[in-house]
C-alpha cells in the first residue's frame, strides 16, 4: 500500500455518494495504517479502534457544530423574513459569517460570575449541559450503515443521557443565586419532567410497533412503499401522526423552544437560568441547546419520518444520509416557523397541557397503534385507528380547551 | 525513545475495560462519601447524583446496558431531581436548629456516629453475605453472554415470570404518589 | 338634572346644612366654577356627592395640588359617569403652607385619587390624612423637599445625589466574608 | 371549521404568508419596508425637520437675515440658543449677531424658534447624520456652521421657502412703497419747506441783514 | 431569598424592574410571590421623572407644547391636542373648522397607530417572538411616514397650536392618507386571523385580570380599559369636543372586563376610527387653520383656571391649568391616563401568575414617559 493508491481512491469514493462517509472513514483508517508502515511498525488493532472512534466523534461534533453555526444564522434569517425584516446580512455574503462574528463577540466578552454565586457549580453547569448534548447524536442512524454505536437499547440511551441536561439547568439556576434564575430552573425542571412522559410514551409506541429499541431497527421497519409509492413511515398512520405531533411538541418543550420557552421566558424571567451567564459560558449553553435540539429532532426523524429512507421510490438516487439531513433541516425550519407564530404558554397551562392533554393523547395513540396492529396493519386498521385517535382528540380538545376559552363566546356592545 | 514507544504499544490495552472499571467505582465511592460529608445540602445532592451516574457507568461496563440506562434515566433524571426539589422547597435548615430536642443531648454526636456505623456495618455484612453465600452468586455469567441478553429477554421475564410483583410495585408507587398529592393539597388549603 | 356648581351646592346645602361649602367664581372663559369645601367637612361631602342618587359623581378624574402664596389647595375634578356630566370642581384648602399643610384624603371615597394624592404629597407637601399608603410617588424616598412649590430652590448640581452605595456594599460583603 | 388547534393553524398560515410574501411583495413595499440605511437613503418629505439653521441671502457676511433680536433665544423651550449681538469699533450695537450658537444635543427640533422669528431668518434643516464622539466641539453649532444660503433652503423646503420669499418680497415692496411714500411725503414736505423757506427768505431779506 | 410569611407559607419577593424586558420602560413592581402566584404587588414609579409640571411653570404657554410630545411618546399628537384644548378653554379661543377636522384626522390616526402598536406589544409580553410586533410596527411606520410628511417629525410632532394647527396639509397628503386608510381593514383582518383565534393567546388572555365596572369607575380607569369593563363612556361622545358630534361612530364596550376584552376593544376601536377618518376625509372644508387672534409670542390667557380633557388613545388625558394672567402658567397639571390606569394594577394582579402580571400590565397599555412625567 502506498500514498498514491490512497489518493487514487478519493475520486473512486466520490463516485458513489451513498457510501461516501463510510468509505471516507475506511480511507482514514488505511491512511493511519500507512503512517504506521512509514514509521516501520504494524499498527495494533486497538489503535485502529481508537482512531475509528475518534474519527466518528470528530465527524459528529464537527457536523453538529457546523449545523449549529448555520442554524443560528438561518434561524435569524427565517425569523426575520417571517417578521418582514431582512435579518443578518452585513457580515459576509448574505450574513453567512454572522456566527463567526457572534463567536468572536462571545469569546471576547467579560465572563461575569456573581459575587454570591456558587463559583464551582456555576462553572460546571455549562459543561454538564454540553456533554450530554454532544453524546446524544452518536446513536442516530444518519444513513445506511452509518451509525456510530448501534445500541440495542438506543432509544433508552437517548432518554437516559438526555436526563443530564435537567441537572445542568438546575445547577445553572441554583448556582447563580438570582431569583429569576432559580424560578427559571424550577420551571425548566417541572417542564422537562412533565414532557418527558409524553415524549417517552410516543417513542414507546414506535418501539412496540417496530419490535425493537434500536434506532437502526426502527428505521428499517419503516422501509419499503405501500402500493409501490406510498412510504411506510410511521407518520403516515393515524396513530403515528398523533404520536409524531406529540413527540414534536414534547421535543419543543424538552429543548426549551418557543412556545415552551418558559424557563428563559424573557418577558417574565429576563433569561431564566441563563440570567447570570455571559461570554463563552453563555455560548456553551446556547450551543448545547441547539445541539440537543438537533439530536431530539434527529430522533423524531428516525422514529416517525423514516430516518434515512427516501420519501418516494424514484428518489432513492439521492444518498440516504442526505435524506436524513434534509428532513432534519425541514424540522429545524418548522421550529423557527412555530417560534415566529406563537406566544408563550403560562406555567400552569403548560403543565395542564402536558398532563391533561398530551399524556392522555399518547395513551390514545398507544391504544390506536394496538388496534392498527391487530387489524392487520392495512386500510381497515388505518380507519379504525384514525377513529380511535380522533375521538379522544376532539373530546380532550373540548374539555381541556374550547370549553374554557373561545373567541366566539364573547359579546361586544356598541353604543351610538 | 523508540523502545519506550514500543513498550507503550505492547501494554495490554485490549484488556483495558477490565481494570478501567476502577475509575467509575472510585468516582462512585467518592461521590457517596462527599454526599455524606459535605455541609451544603445541594452539594450533597449533586455528589449523590454523581455517584448515581458512576453506578450507571459501572452497570454498562458489566455489559448490563439496559440496567445502566434505566439507572441513569430513573435515578439521575427523576430521583436526583426530586431530591433537589425537596431540598429547595423545604425551609432552609432553621427548623432543625431550634426545635430538635436531640441536639441538646450531651452525647448526641457520639450516639449519632455509633448509630450510623451500626447501619453501615449491617449493610456491609448483608452485602457480603449476599455475594459470598447466596446460591446464585457463584454462578458467574460470562460478560459476553450478559451483553447479548437482549432487552426482549428482560421484557419477557418481567411480563411473564414476575408480572405480579411488577404490578404490585406499580400499585405501591401509585398509592405513594396519590398520598403525596393529597398531602400537598391539604397543606395548600390550610 | 343638569349638574352645575350651583345645583350641586344647593343639593349639598339641603342635605348637609352644617357643611361649610361655598362657590368660588372662576373668571376664566372656561366657566368652571368650583366648590370650596372646608377640609373638616370634605370627606362627608365627598361621600354625599358620590352616593346621592341625584348627583352620582362617581368618577374623580383629576386631582391636582396648587400652591398659593398663603395656602395649598387640592382640586378634584369630579364627573358622573352614570349621568355623563361634569366636571364639578371640588377644592379643599390647607391652613397654611408648612405646619398645617394637612387635608383629608378622599381616596377612601374615590380610589382613583390614590396616586394623584400621593403625587401632591410628594411634589407639594400636602399631607393627606386617612390616605392608605402615603409615600412619595415620583421622587425617591430620601428626598427632603417638595419640588413643585413656588419657593423650592433647585440645587446647584442636579447630578449630585448621595447614594447609600457604601452601606449596601458592606451589607452584601458581610455574609460573603462570613461564609 | 373550528377544531381544537385551528387558531394556531391559521396563525401558522399567516406567518408563512408573511415569510414568503416578504420575498415577493418587495416591489410594492407592502411587507418588506426596511430601508438598508447606508446604501438606501430615505427620501425625506418636504416638511421634514431636524435642527435649525440660519438663512442668508447672497453673501454669508452681509446677507445674514438675523438681526440678533434674541426672540428665539427667549422662546426656545430647552434654551439651547446663545446669541451675542455684534458691535462696531465704537462699541455701538449692530443689527447682526456676533455669536450664534445652537447646542443641538439639547435642541429638540420643536420649530418654535422658527415660528417666533419675525425676520424669517431661522429655519429648520433636515440633516440627520450629526452624530459625533465629541459632545462640545461638534454638537454645539456656531454661526459659521449654521449659516446656509437661501438656495439651500429652497432645495430642502421648496414650498415653504417660496412662501417665505413671497412674504419677504411683499414686505419689501410694502416697505419700499412706504419708503417711497415717505420719501415723496418727505420730498413734498421738503419742497414745501424749501418753498416756504424760499418764500420766507424772499419775504424777509432785510431782517436778516 | 425566601422568607417565611405567616403560617409557614413560603414567599419570594422579586423586584421586577426597573431594568426588565417587559415593564415597558423603567417601571418597577415589587412582587411577592407564593410559588408563581402573586400575593402582593406594589408599583414603584419615578425612574423617568423629570418634573414636567415644574418645567412648564418656567416656560411660556407655547413652550410646553413640544414637551407634551414626550409624555406619551407613542401618540404625541393627541397630547398636543389635550393641551391645546385646555388652553383654548382657559382663554376662550375659537378653532376654525378646517383645523378641527385636521385635528380629528391626525388624532384618529394616532389612535390607530397606538392601538396597532398595542397589539404588537401585548404579544411581546406574552412571549411571541416579535412577529405581531413587527407586523404592527410595519403598519405604524406607514402612519408615521404620513405624520412626517405633515408635521415634519415622525414622533415629536409639536403640531397643535392654540386656536388651530401649525401648518396646513401639504398638497396630496389627504389623498395619500385616504388611500392608505383604505388598505387598513385588510391588515386588521390579517392580524385578527393571526391572533384572535390562537388557542395559546386565548388561554393567556381570557379570564385574566378581570375588573368589574364598578371598581373600574371607582379606580378611575379610563379609555379602552374602562370600556372593556362594560362602561359606556367615551369622552368624544360625552364632551363632544372638536367636530366629533358631526361624525357618526360607535363606542364599543366589553362584557367581561378581562385582558381579552381589552385586547379586542382595541381592534374594534381601530375599526371605528377608520369610519371616523373616512367621514372626516369626505367632510373636511377649506379655510383657515389657525385663529388669527392668537399671538405666537407673548400669549397671555386671562386669569382663571380650566380643566380640559380629551379621549386619548390610552384614556382620559386631562390638563388642569391655572393662569395668573402672565406669560407663564401658574400651575400646569396633567392627568395622565397611564398613571391612573395603574391604580388598580394590584387588584387585577393578585392571585394570578407572575406571567399574567406582564400581560395585565401590557393590556393596560402604559407609557412610562406619561406615568412618571
Amino acid at each position: 500500500m502506498n500514498f498514491i493508491d490512497l489518493l487514487k481512491r478519493i475520486p473512486e469514493i466520490c463516485k458513489t455518494p451513498e457510501t461516501l462517509p463510510l468509505e471516507g472513514k475506511k480511507l482514514i483508517l488505511d491512511f493511519v495504517t500507512w503512517l504506521g508502515s512509514l514509521v516501520g511498525i504494524a499498527v495494533p488493532p486497538w489503535v485502529l479502534t481508537l482512531v475509528n472512534i475518534l474519527v466518528v466523534i470528530v465527524a459528529i461534533i464537527a457536523v453538529f457544530l457546523i449545523m449549529f453555526a448555520l442554524m443560528s444564522v438561518w434561524e435569524r434569517k427565517i425569523l426575520a423574513r417571517a417578521q418582514n425584516r431582512y435579518g443578518p446580512n452585513r457580515v459576509g455574503p448574505w450574513g453567512l459569517f454572522q456566527p463567526v462574528a457572534d463567536g468572536i463577540k462571545m469569546l471576547t466578552k467579560e465572563d461575569i460570575v456573581p459575587r454570591n454565586a456558587d463559583k464551582v457549580v456555576h462553572f460546571i453547569a455549562p459543561i454538564v449541559m454540553l456533554v450530554p448534548a454532544l453524546i446524544l447524536p452518536v446513536l442516530l442512524p444518519y444513513g445506511r450503515g452509518m451509525v456510530a454505536i448501534d445500541l440495542s437499547v438506543g432509544i433508552l440511551f437517548f432518554f437516559a443521557v438526555g436526563a443530564g441536561s435537567e441537572v445542568a439547568i438546575f445547577l445553572a439556576g441554583w448556582s447563580s443565586r438570582n431569583k429569576y434564575s432559580i424560578l427559571g430552573a424550577m420551571r425548566a425542571i417541572a417542564q422537562m419532567i412533565s414532557y418527558e412522559l409524553p415524549l417517552v410514551m410516543s417513542a414507546v409506541i414506535v418501539a412496540l410497533v417496530a419490535g425493537t429499541l434500536s434506532p437502526t431497527g426502527i428505521v428499517e421497519a419503516q422501509g419499503g412503499y405501500q402500493f409501490g409509492f406510498f412510504p411506510n413511515w410511521f407518520v403516515f398512520t393515524p396513530w403515528g401522526f398523533v404520536a409524531c405531533v406529540l413527540f414534536y411538541f414534547s421535543a419543543l418543550a424538552e429543548s426549551n423552544r418557543s412556545p415552551f420557552d418558559l424557563p428563559e421566558g424573557e418577558s417574565e424571567l429576563v433569561a431564566g437560568h441563563l440570567t447570570e451567564y455571559s461570554g463563552f459560558k453563555y455560548a456553551l449553553f446556547f450551543m448545547a441547546e441547539y445541539v440537543g435540539m438537533f439530536a431530539i429532532n434527529g430522533l423524531l426523524v428516525t422514529l416517525f419520518l423514516g430516518g434515512y429512507q427516501a420519501p418516494l421510490p424514484f428518489l432513492t438516487f439521492i444518498p440516504s444520509w442526505c435524506w436524513f439531513f434534509i428532513k432534519l433541516a425541514f424540522l429545524a425550519f418548522s421550529l423557527v416557523w412555530v417560534r415566529a407564530t406563537m406566544p408563550r404558554f403560562r406555567i400552569d397551562q403548560m403543565m395542564q397541557f402536558a398532563w391533561k392533554f398530551m399524556l392522555p393523547m399518547s395513551f390514545a395513540a398507544l391504544f390506536s397503534a394496538a388496534a392498527w396492529h391487530y387489524a392487520g396493519r392495512g386500510l381497515l386498521g388505518w380507519g379504525i385507528s384514525a377513529v380511535l385517535v380522533a375521538i379522544p382528540y376532539f373530546a380532550l380538545g373540548y374539555f381541556c380547551f374550547t370549553r374554557h376559552h373561545s373567541a366566539d363566546n364573547r359579546r361586544y356592545l356598541f353604543s351610538e | 525513545m523508540h523502545e519506550l514507544f514500543q513498550k507503550i504499544i505492547a501494554l495490554p490495552w485490549d484488556q483495558a475495560p477490565q481494570w478501567l472499571f476502577l475509575i467509575p467505582a472510585f468516582v462512585m465511592l467518592m461521590g457517596a462519601a462527599a454526599a455524606v460529608m459535605l455541609r451544603n445540602l445541594i452539594h450533597c445532592a449533586l455528589c449523590l447524583t454523581l455517584s448515581f451516574i458512576a453506578l450507571g457507568v459501572l452497570f454498562m461496563a458489566l455489559g448490563a446496558e439496559f440496567v445502566g440506562f434505566v439507572q441513569l434515566l430513573v435515578y439521575v433524571g427523576a430521583v436526583a431531581m426530586l431530591i433537589l426539589f425537596a431540598i429547595l422547597l423545604t425551609p432552609a435548615g432553621e427548623v432543625a436548629a431550634s426545635n430538635n430536642p436531640l441536639r441538646n443531648f450531651k452525647f448526641s454526636r457520639a450516639f449519632a456516629a455509633a448509630g450510623g456505623a451500626t447501619v453501615a456495618l449491617l449493610v456491609l455484612v448483608s452485602l457480603l453475605g449476599a455475594i459470598f453465600f447466596s446460591p446464585h452468586a457463584r454462578a458467574v455469567v460470562p460478560p459476553a453472554q450478559a451483553a447479548i441478553a437482549p432487552v426482549k429477554a428482560i421484557g419477557e421475564n418481567l411480563l411473564n415470570h414476575t408480572l405480579l410483583p411488577l404490578q404490585a410495585t406499580a400499585i405501591l408507587l401509585t398509592a405513594a404518589l396519590i398520598g403525596a398529592a393529597l398531602l400537598a393539597k391539604e397543606e395548600k388549603k390550610s | 338634572m343638569t349638574l352645575t356648581p350651583q345645583t350641586v351646592l344647593d343639593r349639598v346645602h339641603a342635605a348637609l346644612p352644617q357643611a361649610r361649602i361655598e362657590l368660588l367664581n372662576n373668571p376664566s372663559p372656561s366657566g368652571q366654577h368650583s366648590l370650596l369645601v372646608h377640609r373638616d367637612d370634605a370627606l362627608e361631602v365627598a361621600q354625599f356627592l358620590k352616593n346621592d342618587p341625584e348627583l352620582l359623581l362617581d368618577y374623580a378624574s383629576n386631582v391636582s395640588g396648587v400652591d398659593y402664596p398663603d395656602h395649598l389647595e387640592a382640586v378634584y375634578h369630579l364627573f358622573s359617569i352614570a349621568q355623563k356630566q361634569g366636571p364639578i370642581v371640588l377644592r379643599t384648602r390647607t391652613g397654611d403652607r408648612s405646619g398645617d399643610a394637612c387635608l383629608p384624603s378622599l381616596t377612601p371615597v374615590w380610589k382613583s385619587a390614590d396616586f394623584q394624592e400621593r403625587e401632591a404629597f410628594d411634589l407639594l407637601g400636602i399631607r393627606f390624612e386617612g390616605h392608605p399608603d402615603l409615600r412619595r410617588l415620583l421622587m425617591w424616598d430620601e428626598f427632603v423637599d417638595h419640588p413643585l412649590r413656588k419657593d423650592y430652590v433647585a440645587p446647584e448640581d442636579y447630578e449630585y445625589e448621595p447614594t447609600p452605595h457604601g452601606e449596601i456594599l458592606a451589607k452584601i460583603s458581610a455574609p460573603a466574608s462570613q461564609a | 371549521m373550528n377544531f381544537p388547534g385551528s387558531g394556531i393553524f391559521k396563525g401558522m398560515v399567516v406567518s408563512a404568508i408573511n415569510l414568503f410574501g416578504s420575498y415577493f411583495d418587495r416591489a410594492h413595499a407592502k411587507r418588506l419596508i426596511t430601508e438598508q440605511y447606508p446604501e438606501e437613503r430615505p427620501t425625506l418629505p418636504e416638511a421634514s425637520r431636524s435642527f435649525p439653521f440660519l438663512v442668508f441671502d447672497g453673501d454669508p457676511e452681509k446677507g445674514i437675515r438675523c438681526v440678533a433680536c434674541k426672540i428665539c433665544e427667549k422662546e426656545c423651550p430647552p434654551q439651547c440658543i446663545l446669541i451675542e449681538q455684534d458691535r462696531d469699533e465704537n462699541g455701538k450695537l449692530l443689527r447682526r449677531p456676533k455669536v450664534f450658537n445652537i447646542d443641538i444635543s439639547v435642541c429638540m427640533g420643536c420649530q418654535i424658534c422658527v415660528e417666533s422669528c419675525p425676520f424669517e431668518s431661522i429655519r429648520m434643516d433636515n440633516i440627520y447624520e450629526v452624530s459625533s464622539y465629541d459632545r462640545f466641539d461638534s454638537l454645539v453649532l456656531p454661526k459659521e456652521k449654521l449659516l446656509k444660503s437661501n438656495e439651500y433652503y429652497h432645495s430642502i423646503h421648496p414650498t415653504e421657502a417660496a412662501e417665505t420669499d413671497a412674504r419677504i418680497e411683499a414686505a419689501r415692496l410694502k416697505k419700499e412703497a412706504a419708503a417711497k411714500a415717505a420719501a415723496q411725503k418727505m420730498a413734498a414736505a421738503k419742497a414745501a419747506a424749501e418753498a416756504k423757506a424760499a418764500a420766507e427768505q424772499s419775504s424777509q431779506p432785510e431782517s436778516q441783514a | 431569598m425566601t422568607e417565611a410569611d405567616g403560617a409557614g407559607a413560603q414567599t419570594l419577593d422579586v423586584s421586577l424592574g426597573p431594568q426588565h424586558p417587559s415593564t415597558h420602560g423603567v417601571f418597577r413592581m415589587n412582587v411577592r410571590m407564593d410559588g408563581e402566584t402573586v400575593v402582593k404587588l406594589q408599583p414603584v414609579f419615578g425612574y423617568l421623572h423629570r418634573n414636567h409640571e415644574k418645567l412648564a411653570e418656567g416656560k411660556s404657554w407655547l413652550g410646553s407644547m413640544p414637551f407634551t410630545d414626550r409624555l406619551d411618546y407613542i401618540c404625541p399628537i393627541t397630547n398636543n391636542w389635550g393641551y391645546a384644548l385646555a388652553v383654548e378653554k382657559l382663554a376662550g379661543i375659537e378653532v376654525p373648522d378646517r383645523a378641527e377636522y385636521i385635528r380629528v384626522i391626525v388624532g384618529e390616526m394616532t389612535r390607530i397607530q397606538n392601538h396597532t402598536a398595542f397589539l404588537g406589544f401585548i404579544l411581546g409580553d406574552m412571549g411571541a417572538w416579535g412577529s405581531a410586533l413587527m407586523y404592527a410596527f410595519r403598519e405604524r411606520e406607514k402612519i408615521l411616514d404620513l405624520f412626517e410628511g405633515l408635521t415634519g417629525a415622525r414622533m415629536m410632532a409639536n403640531y397643535m397650536r392654540f386656536g388651530g394647527v401649525r401648518c396646513d396639509l401639504p398638497a396630496g397628503w389627504l389623498e395619500k392618507a385616504r388611500a392608505y386608510i383604505e388598505t387598513y381593514p385588510a391588515f386588521l383582518d390579517e392580524m385578527e386571523k393571526f391572533l384572535t383565534g390562537n388557542e395559546i393567546l386565548l388561554s393567556r388572555l381570557q379570564g385574566v385580570g378581570v375588573m368589574s365596572a364598578e371598581r373600574a369607575i371607582n379606580g378611575g380607569l379610563s379609555g379602552p380599559v374602562l370600556r372593556a369593563s362594560g362602561v359606556d363612556y367615551d369622552i368624544r361622545k360625552v364632551d363632544g369636543y372638536g367636530v366629533y358630534p358631526r361624525l357618526k361612530f360607535r363606542v364599543p364596550r366589553g362584557t367581561v372586563g378581562d385582558c381579552f376584552d381589552r385586547f379586542m376593544l382595541r381592534i374594534l376601536e381601530i375599526r371605528e376610527s377608520i369610519q371616523i377618518l373616512q367621514q372626516a376625509f369626505a367632510q373636511i372644508p377649506q379655510g383657515p387653520i389657525l385663529n388669527p387672534a392668537v399671538k405666537t409670542r407673548g400669549f397671555k390667557p386671562p386669569v382663571g383656571e380650566a380643566y380640559g380633557r380629551i379621549e386619548g388613545p390610552k384614556g382620559e388625558l386631562g390638563f388642569h391649568l391655572v393662569s395668573d394672567g402672565g406669560e407663564k402658567p401658574y400651575r400646569y397639571h396633567i392627568r395622565p391616563p397611564s398613571l391612573i390606569n395603574l391604580t388598580l394594577l394590584e387588584e387585577m394582579c393578585v392571585g394570578t401568575k407572575i406571567a399574567d402580571v406582564m400581560v395585565i400590565l401590557g393590556s393596560i397599555d402604559i407609557v412610562l414617559g406619561e406615568v412618571d412625567r
